[in-house]
């Protein structure tokens, strides 16, 4: 049986981490483009993780990621700019609208089979955008300006940690182990008792309310908002980021997470081949690995063993790039 | 009262009936088979038993309860379970996890307890770890409990299937074609494990084989069923000797023959 | 919250840490956060659009700002140095467009031009403003850049080279009414698009205010090509004409259509209708009785705008749409201002470009007021089979 | 009255797009099981293709041609290198990797060529207008509308008249026992993506001289809209493709020409979620129940 990490080991390693940064922040060390990049890895492994756990742990297909995101950033935006109300009530209205959004797309799309599932979440992002574009108070096409900057490392930090262990604690519970079997076999599933409807309803609101979050702040990080931003390029993004971790892998959403923000940032300047790259990416890892590249493997001690001194390592490799 | 009561059960798919006007009372602790060619009907019958399927007319009545509109998942907790004719196992799980699944029926938690992990949420996973490996330990799959499910082999497979199918705590086993690409020893373990559990579980069980030296060492009862009606029922004697029954088989043997 | 796993589960975060110092280390190369203003050049950051959405504008006014700079440094560059330009994309896209002016503060520039599009500008005016480097945007001409009207606060670091939005509306509001006599309109306005937005709303206002009436408005988005359902019930109203103050793309499909619908009623517009691409999107047979309000006129004979369409077209081999003689135009301001001001320093830059008050450009003869909006002519622009004509040219009031 | 029924026409020519490209799709589908989200795409390539062509001076025929056998090779290649080995794995890994081959085909194509709009020289096809008691409608529109009605008796003639079709429509009711019957379950299912990727070719020459602009993401909302055609008129249905490709274009022009132009996508894609629950065969398709 594998061992667990030990509890303190990777409270330490967390706590060196954020306090590097930290530092590396404070002191300018980290120039503040690649500040940006950072808080960008933040919020992307909160997509990705979100979307993992709709379209990997519980095998629904949403293209509708961008839609959940967009309703989180544009309802916190509202408490903190128009309403002048605390950014922590931004962070709960904004999961609880994202949450409400999720519920009233699960509910009637649930009867769904898998590819046309897709496609009608794909819609749903669509008219959120739309619907957005055409509400004057959320700024219409122009969207929300002036969002207070509030988000900061220490936020970002939180809150990717509080997502994977959210996510984490999940998984691995009855509830998450629900959700696994009727991916596996929905049919299947419903013999064990469990009750399918509710479990994919459960997926799509705990992932919306996750891209909630990283809406709300995106929101408060990057201070304007428009629709058009949230449009289908932007799921797809995620959707990439899920595929090439690997479909059902947590810690596979976060290296792909990881992976594609940094590529993305290296490929700045030919966006076009970044995109074609990207969607060369989303069909090897379909076609050749639908598991994706750790599989539905999780990041273990044995595994981290037999990576052998990775940790030390690190940081040679990666400057190297 | 019996444990099953199904009267009068039709299910039609568009214009073609599937099932007609089916019946059948199964007792506690009772063993009934359910025989007949293919596209007979058999599964068709386990299916809206279930809940998968909704019934054109008719009534269905277990322990008491009115199956009619139920969802399958309401259906598994009154206490039915069953195995799967093209076995339906959660693949990529492992086996533990498998049996772990189906005791949740049973013994769960809300959703709080899962993010914040208070004390409750560990003593139930304990209580479900230990009553799993228990269970598997008793079908000998023990060793396996890492394993993933689809790496196990076609009997094991079997196996942990309908051990699955009774960590839901039922009252009435559903076995659909158990034996089927069993070689004659791994079918006689079969037969000596359904006899077991049934009495070990103190189970009613409703099994369709085609199997039919299975069917008639083991069941009380047989039903049979050709082109959606029943038409014949009794003791496994009487049935071998039915004219009715030899000659729905034959038909569909000639038909087989000719057919190839 | 507790994490204390039972199984050998996902340790994810422990990949976060690994991946995240990664990424610390590889940022570690970036940053060298100097002014270069000591240095023997200055560096000037370019932030343009030249991919996506709207490449094209950013295209032109990176044509032009580095046709600008390049005479520039021909003449013995500016305070005796030389002009250094480090031209980025920003995709269309107001996070990259941040992303960018991040990069270039940690490059050092003095001051940034562009981009070209409002919402972009606006995207990086907060990191810019916070490191206190002046931008100058060429082409975007939503008020809001400059002056936040809610709040009564100038953008102190931000700068631009084009006229606003409601100049244009008002000066071919005026046109309407006084030159043409025209009373009842039509808009189509892009909803999708803050530039379509603002320019309907104010046209409205100048329009109506002044004994106007608007009989119909009707809405498109970006990804639309089929307009004969808005026009068929425009038509339904009886208009005299059309205001469609939105880019070419759709402009070009509007007018087609319009035309095939037999609506032969005058089109009105602005400067996003000026690309060579309107003609033959839209055919030139249909391009009758359209007006626009642009920047300036390759048609203008004044000699220093014939010099610039001829050095333009040698080292391109075009001719320069508005973009690109705003473009040129954002180069020689920042040139004046950085010799104004008798240092490369940012926020000297700052304040000489505060105080511009008769700088004559391609695009006309400009100052700077208190709220940043930019004082100058408009062409107004005639197309008679797709040609273009200069016919008048007006200053707003303001 | 009359602004009404110039609304349906308007709504007649914009559905026939839409039906053009529909049917296509509708055939992918309906064989092969599999949503085709590139279909819009190749129709893209398809106009780039044939702009090509009368770029060098070919005339309106030889340049569709061109295109089209382009494109039906394009659609052999796509099927062979992004499906075929997910198609029996997995739908959803399918409709991944479809997706993937979307964008692959909008960027690549946006790489060589660029952003910017292209238009087809002047003179290609000679546009007319004609005016029937007030409602108008151009040569163009009755050119997309005739090529639609053309194409569904032709496919309705393959699958249903033809051997290609017979072995077609034995892959598309159960692909294993077809295999078990000898057909040829891959050679048949690059025929489907050859006939259809050649007939978006076709649309994407037609759609892009409609417009007279073309660009990399041309394919991109149309593919989806036509999609929702599909699924309207019962997916896998040739004749309902182009019923429903006509129903929502006049829906659309509907919507938008009484006050709501901007909620016509939306409406677009609320037509296709209720299709899905209410009707998921749409209004043509056949009933299927799924085996448990």
């Amino acid at each position: 049986m594998k061992k667990n990490l030990p509890i303190v080991f990777v409270c330490v390693l967390l706590f060196a981490l954020f306090a590097v940064v930290q530092v590396g922040l404070s002191s300018g060390f980290i120039s503040s483009y690649w500040e940006t990049n950072i808080y960008l890895i933040g919020i992307n492994i909160i997509l990705a993780a979100s979307l993992n756990l709709i379209n990997g742990i519980t095998g629904e297909f949403s293209l509708g990621h961008a839609g959940f995101m967009a309703v989180g950033a544009f309802a916190g935006g509202v408490i903190t700019l128009n309403l002048g109300l605390p950014f922590l009530l931004a962070i709960v209205v904004g999961m609880l609208a994202a949450a409400l959004a999720g519920l009233l797309v699960g509910l009637p799309t649930l009867r769904l089979r898998g590819d046309y599932l897709a496609i009608a979440t794909l819609g749903f992002g669509e008219i959120v955008r739309v619907v957005m574009m055409n509400i004057d108070y959320v700024g219409g096409a122009a969207g929300l300006m002036g969002i207070p900057a509030v988000v900061n490392w220490p936020i970002i930090f939180i809150s990717v940690v509080f997502t994977i262990l959210l996510i984490r604690n999940f998984i691995c519970s009855s509830h998450g182990r629900s959700c696994l079997a009727l991916r596996e076999n929905d049919t299947a599933a419903q013999m064990m008792g469990i009750n399918i409807t509710y479990y994919k309803v459960m997926a799509f609101v705990i992932g919306a309310a996750l891209a909630g979050l990283a809406g709300v702040l995106y929101a408060h990080y990057y201070t304007i908002i428009q629709p058009k931003e949230f449009n289908f390029l932007l799921t797809f993004d995620i959707l990439v980021m899920v595929m090439v971790g690997g479909l059902g892998s947590l810690t596979g959403s976060v290296v792909g997470a990881v992976l594609i923000t940094v590529a993305s940032a290296f490929l700045q300047s030919i966006p076009e081949l970044r995109m074609v790259i990207y969607a060369a990416l989303l069909i090897a890892s379909a076609v050749f690995r639908p598991q994706g590249l750790l599989g539905a493997k999780e990041v273990s001690m044995n595994l981290l063993r037999k990576w052998g001194g990775v940790l030390n390592g690190s940081d040679g490799s990666k400057q190297a790039q | 009262m019996a444990l099953m009561e199904v009267n009068k059960l039709s299910k039609a798919f568009g214009g073609l009936v599937a099932l007609n006007n089916f019946n059948l009372q199964v007792e506690a602790a009772e063993l009934v088979g359910l025989i007949g060619p293919n596209g007979a009907g058999k599964t068709t019958v386990f299916n809206i038993l279930t809940g998968l399927y909704r019934p054109t007319s008719g009534s269905l009545v277990f322990d008491g309860h009115d199956l009619y509109g139920k969802h399958p998942h309401q259906i598994t907790k009154m206490g039915m379970a069953r195995t799967f004719q093209n076995i339906r196992l959660f693949d990529n799980l492992s086996v533990l996890d498998n049996i772990k699944i189906a005791y949740q029926a049973v013994i769960n938690y809300g959703l709080l307890p899962v993010f914040f992990r208070v004390p409750p949420f560990y003593r139930v996973e304990e209580q479900i770890e230990e009553k799993s490996l228990k269970l598997l330990e008793i079908f000998d799959l023990k060793k396996l409990a890492q394993e993933k499910a689809k790496n196990l082999p076609y009997g094991e497979q079997r196996r942990l299937e309908i051990t699955r199918a009774l960590a839901t705590n039922p009252k009435l086993l559903l076995l659909d074609e158990p034996a089927a690409g069993m070689n004659p020893n791994e079918t006689s373990d079969l037969l000596d494990l359904i006899k077991w559990i049934k009495d070990k579980f103190n189970l009613s069980i409703i099994l369709i084989e085609h199997d039919m030296s299975l069917v008639m060492r083991l069941c009380e009862r047989v039903i049979v069923l050709d082109y959606g009606s029943i038409i014949a029922e009794g003791p496994p004697s009487e049935i071998q000797q039915n004219p009715k029954v030899i000659e729905a088989y034959l038909g569909d043997e000639e038909v087989a023959s000719w057919e190839k | 919250m507790n994490f204390r796993g039972k199984k050998g589960k996902p340790v994810a975060l422990l990949t976060v840490l690994v991946f995240v110092l990664g990424i610390f280390a590889a940022g570690c190369g970036g940053g060298t956060e100097e002014s270069s203003a000591d240095g023997d050049t200055i560096k000037v950051g370019v932030n343009l659009e030249l991919s996506g959405e709207v490449a094209t504008y950013g295209t032109g006014i990176k044509n032009g700002a580095e046709l600008a700079f390049e005479e520039i440094n021909a003449d013995g560059g500016v305070l005796g140095k030389e002009i250094e330009v480090l031209v980025q994309d920003n995709k269309s896209q107001n996070r990259e467009a941040r992303n960018i002016a991040e990069k270039l503060i940690g490059e050092g520039v003095v001051a940034v031009i562009g981009p070209a599009t409002s919402g972009n500008v606006q995207a990086e005016v907060p990191v810019l403003t916070d490191a206190k480097i002046p931008v100058i945007a060429p082409a975007a001409t939503a008020p809001e850049v400059t002056y936040d009207e809610k709040t009564d606060t100038v953008k102190e670091y931000v700068f631009r080279v084009c006229f606003i939005d409601p100049d244009q509306s008002q000066v071919m509001a005026q046109y309407i009414l006084d030159e043409l006599g025209l009373k009842k309109g039509a808009m189509m306005v892009n909803k999708e698009d803050e530039y379509s937005i603002g320019l309907g709303n104010a046209f409205k206002e100048f329009f109506t205010t002044n004994g106007g009436e608007i009989v119909a408005e009707e809405g498109f988005i970006t990804s639309d090509t089929a307009f004969k359902s808005q026009l068929t019930s425009i038509s339904s109203k009886n208009p005299e004409f059309i205001y469609v103050p939105t880019y070419y793309k759709q402009v070009g499909l509007i007018i087609k259509q319009a035309r095939e619908l037999g609506i032969e009623l005058p089109m009105m517009g602005a400067d996003g209708w000026d690309s060579p691409k309107l003609v033959s999107i839209a055919g030139a047979e249909s391009l009758q009785d359209c007006y626009f309000t642009n920047h300036y006129s390759i048609e203008d004979p004044a000699e220093h705008i014939q010099s610039f369409v001829k050095a333009y077209d040698e080292k391109y081999g075009a001719t320069p749409d508005s973009f690109a003689a705003l473009g040129y135009d954002a180069g020689y301001l920042l040139a004046e201002a950085i010799e104004q001001a008798g240092s490369a320093d940012p926020e000297k830059i700052q304040e000489a470009l505060a105080n511009i008050k008769d700088f004559e450009g391609i695009s006309g003869e400009m100052a700077i007021d208190e709220k940043h909006f930019t004082v100058k002519d408009l062409s107004i622009i005639k197309l008679v089979d797709g040609q273009q004509t200069l016919i008048n040219k007006l200053k707003p009031e303001r | 009255m009359e602004e009404l029924l110039q609304q349906l026409f308007n709504g007649l020519s914009l559905g026939s797009i839409y039906a053009l490209i529909a049917v296509g799709y509708t055939m992918i589908y309906g064989i092969v099981k599999l949503i085709n989200f590139a279909h819009g795409d190749v129709m893209m390539v398809g106009a780039y293709v044939a702009l090509a062509g009368t770029i060098m001076g070919l005339g309106f025929i030889p340049s569709l041609v061109i295109a089209m056998i382009a494109c039906a090779f394009l659609g052999v290649l796509i099927e062979l290198v992004a499906y075929r080995r997910v198609r029996p794995v997995s739908r959803l890994a399918a409709l991944t990797s479809a997706i993937g081959m979307s964008l692959f085909l909008e960027y690549t194509m946006m790489y060589f060529v660029g952003a910017e709009i292209r238009t087809f020289p002047p003179g290609v096809l000679t546009e007319r207008t004609y005016n029937w008691a007030g409602i108008i409608i151009t040569n163009k529109d009755l050119l997309v509308l005739g090529t639609t009605v053309v194409l569904v008796v032709f496919l309705q003639f393959i699958i249903y008249r033809t051997r290609t079709g017979k072995a077609m429509r034995a892959v598309s009711y159960d692909g294993q026992a077809a295999q078990l019957m000898g057909i040829n379950v891959n050679n048949t299912i690059s025929i489907t993506f050859f006939i259809g990727s050649a007939l978006a070719a076709a649309a994407g020459m037609l759609i892009g001289m409609y417009y007279n602009s073309i660009n990399p993401l041309m394919g991109m909302m149309p593919g989806l809209k036509a999609f929702i055609a599909a699924v309207l008129g019962g997916i896998g249905s040739v004749p309902g493709a182009m019923l429903g490709g006509i129903l929502l274009g006049m829906t659309e022009s509907l919507v938008a020409g009484f006050g709501g132009s901007m909620y016509r996508d939306a409406v677009a894609f609320i037509i296709l979620i209720l299709v899905l629950l209410v009707r998921p065969t749409g209004l043509l398709g056949k009933d299927t129940q799924e085996k448990v």
